[in-house]
């Protein structure tokens, strides 16, 4: 069998030879360039061209830390790598001309620095130390930010593939099972169904013609791992899918991107393209007499699509709609052949557990969620971004230490995990170990990583509705208690929302609830009601203060809202007399004002006018 | 009757042909089909469904599905500029409602209507652009632009306006 | 498969693997309510109204679509499933119309059914109906899309039996509607009107395009001379809309029970079906002589013909040039009968009674007027003979009986067959093989009946071999014309009809029969024709005058003016 | 005493309309009778959604016209009949060559957009004289006329559009029988 060993040493030498050239990397995934990095990217490269400098100038995917975005690394040989955030074009050139030209890195740009086996710079913190990555594990991650994602040879030199060659050349179908088995890895997509199994179920079921798929639609709306590890290392997927195809005896693999994600489609279409080139994957890969070919089914925005007979049906081309299991797709999928579906996150922790071997990853993690899951942190959160966090972590370590605490020292409230189809989690359960079994007790769910922390100021009725409001528009329209039932739970939170609650709301509610999530024919019904159902659970008095008292503590529900003028601070300028569109403001100049509650209607623009912010909402 | 030899069916037409000829022997790709139709077009015209139909011998209710069933194709025409704004839980609570009103202020949309009068502009509340960190977010065509706040919505916006360009508050010169 | 007991609300029964929650409580007598559930279409699952709680499981299952296991533990009744099926069919009643007094399916609607049963009395969300148009685009069917309940029994009949594909889904979620093709309309889209999507369908979404008020204005139009012909079907299935087994019904009573209700003169279209044999035989036997345009095509049922021209423009020519014999009777009863009864055609009303919708469109197809006016003016279907029964206070099962009128009221056993999928073939084939000389004692051809798909059969014409066919459901039909396009077709004659088990199933029959129905009306048909004395259609007396006195000749110019047509592409949407 | 709220459709019009719209364009002399029959069909249908209105003295006009459009289509079967008669007869002489149609595909493929325009001007023209009639704007005579005008003029502007003459000389034969009946 042809061997990469060679080649990847090659690889090494030319990228640690590289190494002792001076490099500047740019974060350039959809979010580095959605903060303005492509501008940053055309300062530098013309900064360097005037300059004549001779240094080399790369774009990677993201490190995860969003809240750091544009990102700029500076690579010095025989210096430590120094990340630098926030970049602007001009500060970028003034960094570049300090640090390139007198050696002096500016520690008020810097976010950390990774030695590397040199001498670390004095009085800059380790990036390994930063409180962001300080309880991280990057594996999955691990070679994101780091390689360029267009570059094959910088994968391979990472180890790429090595776990392929492995699995060609020593290991039998059973015995990568069994591996897979040994690891403990369960479904990252959110179902956390163990992947060994599932494998297994597939490898059994008889059929010359079977498929292998990659769930990446990520229709959660607050998460974007996947995409993370689309854009940044997209080879990993690859890799993992092929290894899964020998297993199971597979020859096909799909990949569902959603149609959201052009960019990370464009990454997979060349690293396909690469791979294919160096007979890493299509025909006879690697002379081994095994082939798999990888093809690319763009989604067209569905969110049901992320369910796994929908998706298959939207790869067919077809409405997609699920359908009745069983049979599961392990035994009849994708055009009716057993088909393996496994998410992103999921195959890409293959090659790591083939190269490490099970005991390794399963080292990591609780008794019965092994290895590491990575998180998508957003919502009022100081640092935003990706963090890679062994399972079993307490979700009061994830939100204060990597995350850094809420935005401007507000009080935390809770935080929402599993996307629309999880629970929220208040602060009384912050210790909670974050696993698939510990999540579903408090009726939360792993999901597939999205974890949207909340401030004192969000209003939980609010939250419930814009979860309930996005299944209601997602749901296929297949079965009657899903297609009906939440938009009927929809109607009657916004009523609560407008001030029109009745006290057989929260009856209601529940039963529906209940009924909704015990018959609904696929997941995203029978999760669509969680976020209601958890809200109700952990914040009844919110609930019960909008329908009896019609009030909305966190001052977020408009209708609800009422707008008052505090007498001793009002200056009498008339500014927000003339600022109102529906003039339910009154006085003379000079004399305190006051607002007609019956006209006013609530939009706000007087408080923002208010240069003596005499005027609150309550 | 016009006797002029060039077809009147405009080059879109003839672009439509390409693509169904290279797909014409392939099954389950009609989305693909209906994506580039939609790049074609803009939209997906009830015409185009019947050849669709014809070629790829798929019948043309469930074609009709499918172009119903998913976010991304139309059936009426659209802006030239397609503006999405992401209404994600992370750009919900940092105030992207106010995004989506400063928008709809701007282009004069009225009673739900998402396509501005000129054809210039059509809006597209998204579920999720994944670009969290830099909530609230929007993308008008390609480009992204994050941290957003209301009162920078007029000036992005103005950039693609071409019937803006010659606009008074621009004053572009040349 | 290995048997498996399951215990059903404490009952314990034992059947095979593989087979349902539903159908296994059915054995243990346990009902279990379902919407979207049909007997003959595949598992859909969709409506939940199935759901029963199994221990063990988190979630409740449909017991439609879940398989037994050994030692499941069952309960179709706790607090639980109860408030879910309340629910869900709250959720249905809160956007469904609530006109059940007006709608046609009232009383025999399942939905109205499971809403008393269930006993569901108030209802918690606003009123949200769809206020849509209604679809009176094509002549035979009317579609009420305000009643859809979303069960897709329609879409399922007309895609997997009918491959016709006129219905589908649109939108999706809260807003998702069941819409004819690209939704311009049914008469848009591909549909040939045969109807099964009436039978599909479990409320009032569907129905038949009534005709009765039309009727009632030309019985009491003095001038007008009211003339009517039944199908076989018809006599066979309309006991069961008075509570008797199929065929219970003597045909003298419903020929007085017609002349009760106001029709001038009763006829019977198995008169021009024994006509049809003649034509259609001398066809077959002149086509197989020259060896062109083979095999042959039936042409009686106008929604197979539809769904040629729609589907297979190319292959028109191997469709029998005979007219059907509603139409055959038509043209010949404002000339032949009119002449011989000493009746103005002007003042005749053409009016035919079938099992079948698609006949309201071949009524009005523009080249059915050789009889210098249309041909057939009104056509009504079984359900509407039945509501006309009760609205004028006439049950025909307690009638005397009243004979044919003259000319055009004889029949032979053949003729009786053409009801039934295989009857055309061997009404035929009775006839053909006697063509040809020499007598035929058995005359039962038991390869052609039944309910299977595609039926064959060989024949010896001559001592020549004749391969023959008969497929019903336009699935069937569709897999035999494939053949034919691609030049491979084996056979000589195939006989098709659209309706799953031929016309006793058709579109206008009483509503939703099963498979098993079918099969029992099928039943009836061949017990008729036992019982007639002539079971040959060339021992009809009343055609022989017809061709001695009036047409001349079998094939001869004036029968191919009056009695043959043709067809045309219909560019359709498909 | 309509007690079922229809809105009113004449389905024989409906399927008389289909029958126009599906004939596709010609390739063949054939093609060009039958299209011609078609037509007959359809105006037929017109004349006897008019006698249903069955305003008494135009009853019976519209009833002789209906019929007279029959007469025409039979006179077109019989041209047609003709022509395929000579077309066997060469058939049978030239010891049976395979016949090509008169018409190849791409040319269809530049004349259909014509055709169909041409095709739909005519019907609409004539919806336009049946709406006319209906609220007696225009005589039974006077529509004949105009029907005869627009048939004609489209049958020569049909024929212009092939260069095969067999096919401009179908549609003069179409021509010649509309006027020789006028």
């Amino acid at each position: 069998m042809h061997s990469l060993k060679e080649m990847r040493r090659e690889f090494q030498r030319a990228f640690n030879i590289s190494a002792n050239r001076v490099k500047v990397a740019i974060g350039l995934g959809t979010c580095g360039i959605a903060a303005g990095g492509e501008k940053v990217w055309s300062a530098v490269n013309e900064y360097v061209e005037n300059e004549c400098l001779d240094v080399d100038i790369m774009s990677t995917g993201c490190l995860g830390m969003c809240y750091a975005e544009p990102i700029m690394e500076v690579h010095v040989p025989g210096e430590p790598r120094f990340v630098y955030g926030n970049v602007k074009p001009d500060t970028a050139v003034e960094i570049l001309e300090r640090h390139l030209k007198y050696g002096r890195p500016s520690p008020e740009h810097i976010v950390g620095q990774d030695p590397r086996g040199f001498k670390p710079a004095p009085n800059i913190v380790e990036l390994k130390d930063t409180g962001f990555f300080k309880s991280q594990v990057k594996t999955v991650l691990g070679r994101c930010g780091i390689i360029d994602p267009e570059q094959i040879v910088h994968y391979i030199a990472f180890g790429g593939y090595e776990a392929l060659e492995k699995v060609l050349s020593e290991m039998s179908q059973t015995e990568v099972i069994e591996e897979i088995k040994r690891s403990g890895l369960r479904g990252r997509g959110g179902g956390g169904f163990p992947t060994g199994r599932k494998w297994e179920a597939a490898y059994n079921s008889p059929g010359p013609k079977k498929y292998v798929v990659c769930n990446a639609d990520e229709g959660d709306p607050g998460a974007f791992m996947d995409r993370s590890i689309l854009e940044g290392d997209p080879h990993s997927l690859l890799e993992g899918m092929a290894i899964c195809g020998y297993a199971i005896g597979a020859d096909e693999g799909y990949i569902y991107v959603r149609a959201e994600y052009p960019l990370a489609i464009k990454r997979l279409r060349k690293a396909i393209h690469d791979a294919e080139a160096m007979g890493i994957l299509g025909d006879n890969i690697l002379d081994s007499g095994f082939s798999f070919r990888i093809r690319i089914a763009a989604g067209a925005g569905a969110f049901v699509c992320g369910e796994e007979t929908a998706l298959m049906h939207s790869i067919e081309g077809k409405r997609g709609m699920p359908r009745v299991r069983p049979p599961y797709p392990a035994a009849s999928g994708l055009w009716g052949k057993p088909t393996n579906i496994n998410n992103v996150e999921t195959y890409a922790n293959i090659s790591g557990i083939i190269r490490r071997g099970a005991g390794w990853f399963s080292g990591m993690g609780t008794d019965n969620s092994k290895g590491s899951k990575v998180f998508a942190l957003t919502g009022n959160i100081r640092r935003t971004g990706l963090a890679e966090v062994p399972i079993g972590i307490s979700l009061r370590e994830v939100v204060f230490e990597i995350g850094g605490g809420i935005q401007n020292d507000r009080q935390f409230k809770a935080v929402q995990i599993g996307g629309p189809s999880g629970g929220c989690i208040p602060a009384s359960h912050l210790e909670t170990p974050i696993d698939y079994d510990s999540l579903i007790r408090l009726g939360a769910m792993m999901g597939s990583g999205g974890l949207v922390v909340m401030d004192e100021d969000t209003c939980m009725v609010d939250v419930a509705r814009y979860f309930l409001k996005f299944t209601q528009e997602e749901s296929c329209g297949k079965c009657t208690p899903c297609r009906e039932g939440t938009m009927r739970m929809l109607q009657i939170l916004e009523r609560i929302c407008q001030g029109q609650g009745r006290p057989e709301d929260i009856d209601t509610l529940e039963s529906l609830g209940r009924v909704i999530k015990s018959t609904s024919l696929c997941g995203l019904g029978q999760s669509a009601p969680n976020p209601v159902l958890a809200t109700l659970r952990y914040f009844r008095s919110e609930y019960e203060e909008h329908i009896f008292n019609k009030k909305c503590p966190a001052g977020i529900c408009v209708e609800l809202l009422d707008i008052i003028i505090d007498p001793e601070k009002c200056r009498g300028c008339t500014l927000c007399k003339n600022v109102c569109p529906a003039d339910a403001i009154g006085g003379e100049r000079k004399q305190p004002h006051s607002i007609d509650p019956e006209k006013c209607i609530k939009c706000q623009a007087c408080i923002m006018k208010c240069p003596f912010d005499a005027i609150t909402k309550g | 009757m016009c006797n002029c030899g060039e077809s009147v069916r405009d080059q879109r037409y003839t672009a439509l042909e390409k693509t169904l000829s290279k797909y014409r022997h392939s099954t389950g790709k009609i989305i693909p089909v209906l994506q580039e139709i939609q790049d074609i077009f803009g939209y997906i015209p009830t015409d185009a469904i019947r050849e669709v139909s014809r070629e790829l011998k798929v019948p043309s209710s469930e074609i009709y599905g499918v172009v119903t069933f998913y976010g991304q194709f139309h059936l009426q025409a659209r802006g030239k500029n397609i503006i999405r704004v992401c209404t994600g839980t992370a750009c919900h609570v940092q105030g992207g409602g106010k995004i989506v009103e400063a928008i709809t202020g701007y282009l004069g949309l009225k009673d739900g209507k998402m396509t501005s009068d000129d054809m210039m502009f059509t809006l597209e509340p998204v579920a999720c652009l994944g670009a969290c960190g830099m909530a609230p977010v929007m993308m008008v065509n390609e480009d992204a632009y994050g941290r957003l706040t209301p009162d920078e919505i007029p000036a992005i916006l103005a950039r693609y306006d071409e019937n803006r360009k010659q606009g008074d508050d621009e004053k572009c010169i040349a | 498969m290995t048997a498996i007991t399951v215990n059903i609300n404490g009952i314990k029964t034992t059947v095979p693997g593989g087979t349902s929650i539903l159908q296994a409580a059915a054995e243990a007598g346990v009902q279990i309510p379902t919407l979207c559930f049909h007997p003959d279409q595949e598992v859909k699952a969709n409506c939940r109204i199935c759901v029963v709680e199994v221990e063990g499981q988190k979630n409740l299952v449909p017991a439609c679509a879940t398989a037994v296991s050994e030692g499941m533990v069952i309960k179709t009744a706790t607090r639980r499933v109860l408030e879910a099926r309340r629910t869900i069919l709250e959720l249905i009643l809160s956007r469904h119309p609530q006109d059940c007094l007006h709608c046609a399916r009232s009383g025999s609607c399942e939905l109205q059914k499971l809403a008393a049963e269930y006993d569901v009395r108030h209802n918690r969300f606003p009123r949200d109906e769809w206020q849509l148009p209604l679809d009176y685009s094509t002549p035979g069917i009317v579609r009420d899309p305000n009643k859809c309940v979303l069960c897709h029994r329609c879409i399922e009949v007309c895609t997997a039996v009918q491959t016709v594909n006129a219905l589908g889904l649109a939108n999706r979620g809260y807003d998702t509607q069941v819409v004819p093709s690209i939704d311009h309309g049914l008469f848009e889209s591909p549909c040939v009107m045969c109807g099964q999507c009436i039978h599909a369908c479990p409320v009032g979404a569907i129905t038949e395009r009534d005709q009765i008020d039309e009727l009632m204005e030309a019985i009491s139009d003095p001038e007008k001379v009211v003339v009517t012909q039944i199908a076989p079907a018809v006599r066979l299935a309309l006991a069961e809309e008075f509570g008797d087994e199929p065929g219970g019904l003597r045909m003298e009573q419903l020929v007085d029970g017609l002349q009760k209700i106001g029709f001038d003169y009763v006829l019977h279209t198995n008169f021009a079906a024994d006509l049809t044999i003649w034509e259609e035989g001398n066809e077959l036997l002149e086509r197989l002589q020259e060896g062109k345009n083979l095999p042959m095509f039936t042409s009686c049922c106008p929604g197979w013909v539809r769904f040629a021209e729609v589907y297979y423009p190319g292959s028109l020519n191997h469709l029998s040039t005979c007219k059907s014999p509603q139409q055959m009777f038509g043209a010949l009863v404002k000339t032949y009968w009119a002449e011989r009864m000493g009746i103005d055609p002007e003042k005749i009303v053409s009016v035919s009674i079938m099992p079948c919708t698609a006949k309201k469109y071949e009524a009005v197809r523009p080249e059915m007027i050789d009889s210098r006016y249309a041909d057939v003016d009104l056509v009504l279907t079984t359900r509407e003979i039945a509501r006309l029964f009760r609205m004028t206070g006439i049950n025909p099962l307690k009638l005397a009986g009243a004979p044919f009128a003259p000319w055009m009221g004889e029949y032979t056993g053949a003729a009786v067959l053409f009801g039934a999928s295989g009857g055309v073939m061997e009404a035929a084939l009775r006839t053909v093989c006697e063509l040809e000389g020499g007598t035929l004692e058995k005359l039962d051809f038991h390869d052609v009946r039944g309910m299977k798909g595609v039926k064959e059969a060989t024949v010896y014409l001559n001592g020549k071999a004749v391969r023959v066919a008969v497929a019903h459901s336009l699935s069937n039909a569709r897999a035999l014309m494939e053949q034919v396009a691609a030049g491979e077709s084996p056979y000589q004659f195939i006989e098709v009809m659209a309706c799953p088990g031929g016309c006793i199933g058709g579109g206008g029959q009483p509503l939703t029969p099963t498979d098993q129905d079918r099969a029992r009306r099928m039943k009836a048909v061949y017990d008729e024709d036992r019982s007639r004395r002539h079971r040959k259609a060339h021992e009809n007396q009343e055609v022989k005058a017809l061709y001695e006195d009036y047409l001349g000749s079998v094939m001869s110019h004036k029968a191919h003016e009056l009695l043959h047509t043709r067809y045309t592409l219909k560019r359709k949407n498909t | 005493m309509l007690m079922n709220t229809a809105p009113k459709i004449n389905y024989r019009t409906q399927a008389a309309n289909e029958l126009a719209e599906s004939t596709p364009c010609p390739r063949t002399v054939n093609d060009v009778y039958s299209l011609g029959v078609n037509l007959q069909y359809c105006i037929g249908a017109r004349y006897r959604e008019i006698a249903e209105l069955n305003q008494k003295e135009t009853r019976s006009d519209c009833i002789r016209l209906a019929e007279k459009q029959m007469e025409i289509k039979k006179r077109i079967d019989k041209a047609a009949g003709h022509q395929l008669n000579i077309l066997i007869q060469y058939f049978y002489e030239h010891g049976g060559p395979v016949i090509e149609d008169p018409v190849s595909e791409d040319t269809v493929k530049e004349i259909s957009p014509f055709y169909n325009r041409l095709m739909e001007n005519f019907l609409e023209s004539l919806d336009e004289v049946t709406e006319k009639v209906r609220c007696g704007e225009m005589s039974i005579g006077e529509m004949e006329t105009t029907i005869n005008r627009e048939l004609i003029s489209m049958f020569g502007a049909l024929g212009n559009l092939f260069m095969v003459n067999e096919m401009r000389k179908a549609f003069h034969d179409l021509v010649e029988i509309r006027e020789s009946t006028a």
